[in-house]
Protein backbone atom coordinates (compact mmCIF):
# COMPACT_ATOMS: atom_id res chain seq x y z
CA UNK A 1 0.00 0.00 0.00
CA UNK A 2 1.58 3.44 -0.73
CA UNK A 3 -0.14 7.29 -0.10
CA UNK A 4 0.17 9.59 -1.96
CA UNK A 5 1.95 13.01 -0.36
CA UNK A 6 2.32 16.52 -1.96
CA UNK A 7 5.67 17.63 -1.41
CA UNK A 8 6.66 21.87 -1.81
CA UNK A 9 10.02 23.27 -2.89
CA UNK A 10 10.98 26.57 -2.25
CA UNK A 11 13.62 29.18 -2.90
CA UNK A 12 17.40 27.82 -3.48
CA UNK A 13 15.27 23.99 -3.79
CA UNK A 14 13.21 24.93 -6.22
CA UNK A 15 15.66 26.56 -8.40
CA UNK A 16 17.92 23.71 -8.18
CA UNK A 17 15.16 20.82 -9.21
CA UNK A 18 13.35 23.53 -11.30
CA UNK A 19 10.00 22.76 -9.81
CA UNK A 20 8.22 24.05 -7.20
CA UNK A 21 6.02 20.75 -6.00
CA UNK A 22 5.56 17.04 -7.01
CA UNK A 23 3.13 14.35 -5.90
CA UNK A 24 5.22 11.35 -4.29
CA UNK A 25 3.79 8.05 -3.50
CA UNK A 26 5.41 6.70 -0.28
CA UNK A 27 4.73 3.06 1.60
CA UNK A 28 2.24 3.72 4.28
CA UNK A 29 3.92 4.68 7.65
CA UNK A 30 6.56 6.03 5.59
CA UNK A 31 8.22 8.96 7.62
CA UNK A 32 9.69 12.35 6.53
CA UNK A 33 13.17 10.63 6.64
CA UNK A 34 11.59 7.52 4.43
CA UNK A 35 10.47 10.64 1.60
CA UNK A 36 13.84 12.20 1.63
CA UNK A 37 15.78 9.37 0.79
CA UNK A 38 13.84 8.09 -1.92
CA UNK A 39 13.49 11.72 -3.22
CA UNK A 40 17.61 11.57 -3.13
CA UNK A 41 17.47 8.17 -4.58
CA UNK A 42 16.03 9.71 -8.05
CA UNK A 43 19.58 10.85 -8.80
CA UNK A 44 20.39 14.24 -9.76
CA UNK A 45 19.39 16.66 -9.09
CA UNK A 46 17.32 15.41 -6.18
CA UNK A 47 20.31 13.78 -5.22
CA UNK A 48 21.60 16.86 -4.22
CA UNK A 49 19.00 17.80 -1.28
CA UNK A 50 20.59 17.74 2.03
CA UNK A 51 20.05 14.25 3.47
CA UNK A 52 18.44 15.95 6.42
CA UNK A 53 16.72 18.98 5.04
CA UNK A 54 14.52 21.33 7.42
CA UNK A 55 11.08 20.02 6.79
CA UNK A 56 6.84 21.21 7.02
CA UNK A 57 4.44 18.46 6.96
CA UNK A 58 0.94 20.46 6.51
CA UNK A 59 2.70 23.84 7.80
CA UNK A 60 4.26 22.57 10.77
CA UNK A 61 8.00 22.10 10.94
CA UNK A 62 8.39 18.16 11.89
CA UNK A 63 10.98 15.78 12.96
CA UNK A 64 12.84 13.48 10.41
CA UNK A 65 11.04 10.71 12.40
CA UNK A 66 8.02 12.17 11.58
CA UNK A 67 5.05 9.19 9.77
CA UNK A 68 3.23 10.39 6.68
CA UNK A 69 -0.31 9.80 5.74
CA UNK A 70 -2.29 10.73 2.79
CA UNK A 71 -2.62 13.78 0.92
CA UNK A 72 0.15 15.37 3.50
CA UNK A 73 1.59 18.81 2.58
CA UNK A 74 5.34 18.27 2.59
CA UNK A 75 7.58 21.59 2.25
CA UNK A 76 11.19 21.61 1.63
CA UNK A 77 12.74 24.35 4.15
CA UNK A 78 16.09 26.16 2.76
CA UNK A 79 17.60 27.89 5.64
CA UNK A 80 15.25 30.55 6.42
CA UNK A 81 16.07 34.26 6.01
CA UNK A 82 13.19 36.97 6.62
CA UNK A 83 12.74 39.99 8.02
CA UNK B 1 -6.12 42.74 18.51
CA UNK B 2 -3.29 40.93 17.75
CA UNK B 3 -2.67 41.52 13.77
CA UNK B 4 0.09 39.48 11.38
CA UNK B 5 -0.22 39.04 7.58
CA UNK B 6 2.23 38.90 4.38
CA UNK B 7 1.57 41.18 1.64
CA UNK B 8 2.78 42.11 -1.80
CA UNK B 9 2.46 45.46 -1.56
CA UNK B 10 4.43 48.34 0.16
CA UNK B 11 3.92 48.58 3.94
CA UNK B 12 3.13 52.24 5.53
CA UNK B 13 4.71 51.74 9.15
CA UNK B 14 2.73 54.25 10.41
CA UNK B 15 -0.48 52.31 9.73
CA UNK B 16 1.33 49.30 11.16
CA UNK B 17 1.68 51.79 14.53
CA UNK B 18 -1.77 52.96 14.14
CA UNK B 19 -2.96 48.95 14.82
CA UNK B 20 -1.41 49.41 18.57
CA UNK B 21 -2.04 51.40 21.60
CA UNK B 22 -4.51 52.05 24.61
CA UNK B 23 -5.25 53.92 26.97
CA UNK B 24 -3.37 52.03 29.45
CA UNK B 25 -0.35 51.86 27.13
CA UNK B 26 2.75 54.22 27.67
CA UNK B 27 5.06 52.43 25.41
CA UNK B 28 4.69 51.93 21.75
CA UNK B 29 7.69 50.54 19.55
CA UNK B 30 7.83 49.61 15.91
CA UNK B 31 11.14 48.37 14.22
CA UNK B 32 11.25 48.80 10.17
CA UNK B 33 13.17 46.74 8.32
CA UNK B 34 14.49 47.84 5.10
CA UNK B 35 16.65 47.12 2.22
CA UNK B 36 19.63 48.52 2.37
CA UNK B 37 22.39 49.16 -0.50
CA UNK B 38 24.99 46.81 1.15
CA UNK B 39 25.60 43.42 2.11
CA UNK B 40 28.68 41.41 3.58
CA UNK B 41 30.47 43.73 1.71
CA UNK B 42 28.79 43.86 -1.92
CA UNK B 43 26.69 46.54 -2.77
CA UNK B 44 22.84 45.55 -3.32
CA UNK B 45 20.39 47.30 -5.68
CA UNK B 46 17.63 45.09 -4.51
CA UNK B 47 15.56 41.58 -3.04
CA UNK B 48 13.27 39.21 -4.16
CA UNK B 49 11.59 37.83 -1.14
CA UNK B 50 9.66 34.70 -1.96
CA UNK B 51 7.36 32.96 1.07
CA UNK B 52 5.82 29.72 1.42
CA UNK B 53 3.01 31.74 1.86
CA UNK B 54 0.23 30.15 4.06
CA UNK B 55 2.61 29.23 6.28
CA UNK B 56 4.28 32.17 6.46
CA UNK B 57 1.03 33.56 7.90
CA UNK B 58 0.29 31.21 10.21
CA UNK B 59 4.08 31.76 11.94
CA UNK B 60 3.64 35.05 11.77
CA UNK B 61 0.27 35.14 13.90
CA UNK B 62 1.80 32.34 16.37
CA UNK B 63 4.98 34.86 17.29
CA UNK B 64 3.15 37.83 17.22
CA UNK B 65 0.89 35.85 19.92
CA UNK B 66 4.17 34.47 21.54
CA UNK B 67 5.21 38.12 21.83
CA UNK B 68 2.15 39.77 23.16
CA UNK B 69 2.33 36.95 26.11
CA UNK B 70 5.72 38.06 26.72
CA UNK B 71 4.76 41.24 27.02
CA UNK B 72 1.21 40.77 28.45
CA UNK B 73 -0.17 42.84 25.92
CA UNK B 74 -2.12 41.85 23.06
CA UNK B 75 -1.35 45.50 20.99
CA UNK B 76 1.18 43.27 18.78
CA UNK B 77 1.31 44.07 14.81
CA UNK B 78 3.57 42.64 12.17
CA UNK B 79 3.33 42.82 8.23
CA UNK B 80 6.30 41.28 6.11
CA UNK B 81 6.26 42.28 2.33
CA UNK B 82 7.09 39.62 -0.11
CA UNK B 83 8.34 40.41 -3.86
CA UNK B 84 10.83 41.99 -5.56
CA UNK B 85 12.02 44.77 -3.65
CA UNK B 86 14.47 47.89 -3.66
CA UNK B 87 16.59 49.54 -1.71
CA UNK B 88 14.80 51.83 0.88
CA UNK B 89 11.33 49.71 0.51
CA UNK B 90 10.30 48.31 3.70
CA UNK B 91 10.44 44.54 4.26
CA UNK B 92 8.94 44.06 7.65
CA UNK B 93 7.37 46.51 10.55
CA UNK B 94 6.49 45.21 13.82
CA UNK B 95 4.86 47.03 16.53
CA UNK B 96 4.14 47.31 19.87
CA UNK B 97 2.39 48.99 22.71
CA UNK B 98 2.52 47.83 26.55
CA UNK B 99 1.81 49.64 29.64
CA UNK B 100 5.98 50.39 30.58
CA UNK B 101 8.62 50.58 27.93
CA UNK B 102 10.78 47.29 28.94
CA UNK B 103 8.29 44.66 27.09
CA UNK B 104 7.79 46.77 24.55
CA UNK B 105 11.13 46.63 23.70
CA UNK B 106 11.36 43.09 24.63
CA UNK B 107 8.39 42.40 22.31
CA UNK B 108 9.45 44.08 19.19
CA UNK B 109 12.64 42.17 19.39
CA UNK B 110 11.63 38.61 20.19
CA UNK B 111 9.29 39.46 17.03
CA UNK B 112 12.47 40.35 14.69
CA UNK B 113 14.39 37.76 15.74
CA UNK B 114 11.81 34.97 15.88
CA UNK B 115 11.03 35.91 12.35
CA UNK B 116 15.09 35.05 11.24
CA UNK B 117 15.12 32.18 13.04
CA UNK B 118 11.44 30.89 12.10
CA UNK B 119 9.79 32.40 9.52
CA UNK B 120 9.68 30.66 5.76
CA UNK B 121 10.93 33.56 4.06
CA UNK B 122 13.71 33.51 1.68
CA UNK B 123 15.69 36.38 0.03
CA UNK B 124 17.57 36.54 -3.18
CA UNK B 125 19.60 39.59 -3.13
CA UNK B 126 20.39 41.24 -6.36
CA UNK B 127 24.12 42.55 -6.56
CA UNK B 128 25.07 45.69 -8.26
CA UNK B 129 27.56 44.16 -10.67
CA UNK B 130 23.87 41.88 -11.75
CA UNK B 131 24.42 38.86 -9.98
CA UNK B 132 21.74 37.18 -7.38
CA UNK B 133 22.39 34.73 -4.70
CA UNK B 134 20.00 33.03 -1.92
CA UNK B 135 20.93 34.97 1.54
CA UNK B 136 22.78 32.53 3.89
CA UNK B 137 19.80 31.94 6.93
CA UNK B 138 18.95 30.20 9.46
CA UNK B 139 17.70 26.04 9.95
CA UNK B 140 14.73 25.75 11.39
CA UNK B 141 14.05 23.53 14.50
CA UNK B 142 10.80 21.08 15.00
CA UNK B 143 10.58 21.42 18.54
CA UNK B 144 8.25 24.56 19.15
CA UNK B 145 9.04 28.06 18.98
CA UNK B 146 12.88 28.62 17.81
CA UNK B 147 15.23 30.30 20.36
CA UNK B 148 16.84 33.90 19.99
CA UNK B 149 20.25 33.02 19.47
CA UNK C 1 21.28 64.73 11.10
CA UNK C 2 21.23 64.28 14.30
CA UNK C 3 18.27 66.28 15.87
CA UNK C 4 17.22 67.12 19.11
CA UNK C 5 14.23 69.22 20.09
CA UNK C 6 12.05 70.12 22.95
CA UNK C 7 8.50 71.41 21.65
CA UNK C 8 5.18 72.69 23.11
CA UNK C 9 2.68 71.33 20.52
CA UNK C 10 1.74 67.96 19.29
CA UNK C 11 4.30 65.54 18.32
CA UNK C 12 3.57 63.44 14.67
CA UNK C 13 5.47 60.38 15.64
CA UNK C 14 6.02 59.22 11.87
CA UNK C 15 7.73 62.91 11.06
CA UNK C 16 10.40 61.93 13.38
CA UNK C 17 10.82 58.27 12.20
CA UNK C 18 10.85 60.31 8.79
CA UNK C 19 14.09 62.38 9.85
CA UNK C 20 16.46 58.78 10.19
CA UNK C 21 16.72 56.17 7.43
CA UNK C 22 19.71 55.64 4.49
CA UNK C 23 20.04 53.69 1.76
CA UNK C 24 23.01 52.03 4.23
CA UNK C 25 20.22 51.18 7.02
CA UNK C 26 18.59 47.81 7.06
CA UNK C 27 16.87 48.90 10.34
CA UNK C 28 14.75 51.72 11.67
CA UNK C 29 13.29 51.68 14.73
CA UNK C 30 10.50 54.80 16.31
CA UNK C 31 10.01 54.70 20.42
CA UNK C 32 6.63 56.49 21.09
CA UNK C 33 6.16 57.48 25.06
CA UNK C 34 2.10 58.18 25.70
CA UNK C 35 0.35 59.44 28.51
CA UNK C 36 -0.83 56.37 30.30
CA UNK C 37 -4.14 56.33 32.08
CA UNK C 38 -2.70 55.11 35.09
CA UNK C 39 0.17 55.14 37.03
CA UNK C 40 0.95 53.32 40.50
CA UNK C 41 -2.31 51.82 40.85
CA UNK C 42 -3.88 55.50 40.26
CA UNK C 43 -6.59 56.55 37.71
CA UNK C 44 -4.66 58.86 35.50
CA UNK C 45 -6.53 61.84 33.28
CA UNK C 46 -3.65 63.91 32.27
CA UNK C 47 -0.13 65.14 32.64
CA UNK C 48 1.68 68.27 32.81
CA UNK C 49 5.45 68.44 31.52
CA UNK C 50 7.44 71.05 32.77
CA UNK C 51 11.13 71.75 31.77
CA UNK C 52 14.12 73.62 32.18
CA UNK C 53 13.91 74.46 28.39
CA UNK C 54 17.45 75.48 27.56
CA UNK C 55 18.81 73.20 29.40
CA UNK C 56 16.91 70.19 28.23
CA UNK C 57 17.34 70.83 24.55
CA UNK C 58 21.18 70.74 25.17
CA UNK C 59 20.76 67.55 27.01
CA UNK C 60 18.16 65.85 24.64
CA UNK C 61 21.41 66.55 21.78
CA UNK C 62 23.86 65.56 24.05
CA UNK C 63 22.26 61.85 24.70
CA UNK C 64 21.26 61.83 21.07
CA UNK C 65 24.73 62.39 20.08
CA UNK C 66 26.26 59.87 22.37
CA UNK C 67 23.29 56.71 21.40
CA UNK C 68 24.87 57.97 17.58
CA UNK C 69 28.48 57.70 18.55
CA UNK C 70 27.10 54.13 20.72
CA UNK C 71 25.64 52.83 17.27
CA UNK C 72 27.83 54.19 14.51
CA UNK C 73 24.70 56.19 12.99
CA UNK C 74 24.35 59.61 12.80
CA UNK C 75 20.96 59.15 12.03
CA UNK C 76 18.58 60.17 15.45
CA UNK C 77 15.96 61.68 16.21
CA UNK C 78 14.48 62.70 19.64
CA UNK C 79 11.57 65.07 19.97
CA UNK C 80 9.98 66.07 24.06
CA UNK C 81 6.77 67.53 24.34
CA UNK C 82 6.26 69.40 27.24
CA UNK C 83 3.08 71.59 28.69
CA UNK C 84 -0.83 70.10 29.31
CA UNK C 85 -0.88 66.63 27.83
CA UNK C 86 -3.94 64.39 27.81
CA UNK C 87 -4.63 60.02 27.90
CA UNK C 88 -2.84 58.98 24.57
CA UNK C 89 -0.73 62.22 23.68
CA UNK C 90 2.49 61.54 22.73
CA UNK C 91 5.46 62.94 24.92
CA UNK C 92 8.68 61.32 23.78
CA UNK C 93 9.17 60.11 20.15
CA UNK C 94 12.80 58.74 19.38
CA UNK C 95 13.76 57.19 16.05
CA UNK C 96 17.26 55.75 15.19
CA UNK C 97 18.39 54.03 11.56
CA UNK C 98 21.46 51.63 11.17
CA UNK C 99 22.66 49.52 8.83
CA UNK C 100 22.16 46.03 11.31
CA UNK C 101 18.96 45.55 13.44
CA UNK C 102 20.87 45.80 17.07
CA UNK C 103 22.45 48.46 16.75
CA UNK C 104 19.12 50.50 16.64
CA UNK C 105 17.50 48.46 19.29
CA UNK C 106 20.19 49.99 21.76
CA UNK C 107 20.39 53.37 20.78
CA UNK C 108 16.76 53.82 21.04
CA UNK C 109 16.64 52.33 24.40
CA UNK C 110 19.98 54.64 24.73
CA UNK C 111 17.86 57.59 24.45
CA UNK C 112 15.07 56.94 26.51
CA UNK C 113 17.15 55.60 29.59
CA UNK C 114 19.18 58.74 29.43
CA UNK C 115 16.53 61.26 29.27
CA UNK C 116 14.68 59.16 32.30
CA UNK C 117 17.94 59.78 34.26
CA UNK C 118 18.99 62.70 33.29
CA UNK C 119 16.43 65.27 31.39
CA UNK C 120 15.64 68.34 33.38
CA UNK C 121 11.94 67.18 33.01
CA UNK C 122 9.20 67.04 35.69
CA UNK C 123 5.76 65.71 35.01
CA UNK C 124 2.57 66.90 37.58
CA UNK C 125 0.49 63.55 37.57
CA UNK C 126 -3.21 64.74 37.61
CA UNK C 127 -5.79 61.76 38.59
CA UNK C 128 -9.27 60.88 38.24
CA UNK C 129 -10.16 61.97 41.69
CA UNK C 130 -9.22 65.81 41.11
CA UNK C 131 -5.59 65.51 43.13
CA UNK C 132 -2.34 66.11 41.72
CA UNK C 133 1.32 65.55 42.36
CA UNK C 134 4.90 65.47 40.59
CA UNK C 135 6.04 62.19 39.90
CA UNK C 136 8.93 61.04 41.71
CA UNK C 137 12.05 60.92 39.33
CA UNK C 138 16.08 60.12 38.98
CA UNK C 139 18.54 62.17 41.05
CA UNK C 140 20.88 62.85 37.49
CA UNK C 141 24.55 63.39 38.88
CA UNK C 142 27.30 65.53 37.90
CA UNK C 143 30.21 63.15 36.62
CA UNK C 144 29.56 63.31 33.13
CA UNK C 145 26.89 61.18 30.88
CA UNK C 146 24.17 59.38 33.56
CA UNK C 147 24.19 55.55 33.59
CA UNK C 148 21.64 52.90 32.43
CA UNK C 149 20.06 51.69 35.79
CA UNK D 1 33.35 91.42 47.89
CA UNK D 2 30.07 89.37 47.29
CA UNK D 3 28.88 88.49 43.35
CA UNK D 4 25.62 88.08 42.39
CA UNK D 5 24.30 84.91 40.67
CA UNK D 6 20.85 83.86 39.59
CA UNK D 7 18.94 81.03 40.78
CA UNK D 8 16.03 79.04 39.20
CA UNK D 9 13.63 76.94 40.92
CA UNK D 10 11.60 74.52 38.92
CA UNK D 11 8.75 72.34 39.45
CA UNK D 12 8.11 70.99 43.13
CA UNK D 13 10.79 73.35 44.24
CA UNK D 14 8.96 75.89 42.40
CA UNK D 15 6.23 75.07 44.23
CA UNK D 16 7.60 74.89 47.43
CA UNK D 17 9.33 79.13 47.30
CA UNK D 18 6.48 80.58 44.93
CA UNK D 19 8.65 81.72 42.70
CA UNK D 20 11.03 80.77 39.42
CA UNK D 21 13.88 82.35 39.70
CA UNK D 22 15.70 84.84 41.79
CA UNK D 23 18.64 86.81 42.06
CA UNK D 24 21.25 85.87 44.90
CA UNK D 25 24.64 87.48 46.72
CA UNK D 26 27.24 85.45 47.36
CA UNK D 27 30.78 85.83 48.69
CA UNK D 28 33.57 85.53 45.65
CA UNK D 29 34.87 81.87 45.36
CA UNK D 30 31.69 80.65 47.45
CA UNK D 31 30.86 76.78 46.53
CA UNK D 32 27.21 75.18 45.09
CA UNK D 33 27.21 74.30 48.54
CA UNK D 34 27.65 77.39 50.03
CA UNK D 35 24.44 79.13 48.09
CA UNK D 36 22.78 76.30 49.46
CA UNK D 37 23.31 76.68 53.06
CA UNK D 38 23.31 80.14 52.65
CA UNK D 39 19.57 79.76 51.16
CA UNK D 40 18.21 77.30 53.83
CA UNK D 41 19.33 79.77 56.16
CA UNK D 42 16.63 82.33 55.46
CA UNK D 43 14.12 79.77 56.86
CA UNK D 44 11.32 78.14 55.55
CA UNK D 45 9.97 77.81 52.87
CA UNK D 46 13.70 77.71 51.92
CA UNK D 47 14.61 75.81 54.65
CA UNK D 48 12.70 72.77 53.39
CA UNK D 49 15.11 72.75 50.32
CA UNK D 50 17.44 69.79 50.17
CA UNK D 51 20.62 70.09 51.94
CA UNK D 52 22.57 68.21 48.85
CA UNK D 53 20.25 69.20 45.85
CA UNK D 54 20.75 68.53 42.15
CA UNK D 55 21.93 71.38 40.54
CA UNK D 56 23.21 72.85 37.11
CA UNK D 57 25.74 75.69 36.81
CA UNK D 58 25.12 77.21 33.26
CA UNK D 59 23.47 74.06 32.12
CA UNK D 60 25.50 71.24 33.20
CA UNK D 61 25.16 69.43 36.39
CA UNK D 62 27.50 70.41 38.99
CA UNK D 63 29.04 68.86 42.03
CA UNK D 64 28.24 70.59 45.48
CA UNK D 65 31.72 71.90 45.54
CA UNK D 66 31.47 73.46 41.82
CA UNK D 67 32.68 76.89 42.59
CA UNK D 68 29.96 80.16 41.17
CA UNK D 69 31.28 83.33 39.26
CA UNK D 70 29.57 86.44 39.05
CA UNK D 71 25.96 85.98 36.53
CA UNK D 72 25.96 82.52 36.76
CA UNK D 73 22.85 80.46 36.35
CA UNK D 74 22.24 77.96 39.25
CA UNK D 75 19.38 75.54 38.62
CA UNK D 76 18.09 74.27 41.25
CA UNK D 77 16.87 70.74 40.01
CA UNK D 78 13.91 68.09 41.89
CA UNK D 79 14.36 64.58 40.70
CA UNK D 80 13.72 64.68 37.01
CA UNK D 81 10.90 62.54 34.82
CA UNK D 82 11.08 63.20 31.51
CA UNK D 83 10.18 61.08 29.24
Amino acid sequence: MTVSVRTLFFAAYRDLLGTAELDVQVPEGATVSDLVASLRARGEPFASLPAIPAVAVNRTYADPGARLGAGDEVAFIPPVAGG
Amino acid sequence: MIHADVVDGPIAPAEVLARVGSDRDGAALLFVGVVRDHDGGRAVEGMRYDAYREMAVEVLEAIAEEAGERAGSDRVAVVHRVGELQVGDVSVAIAVSTPHRAESFDAARYVIEQIKLRLPVWKKEHYVDGQSAWKDGCVPVADGPGRTP
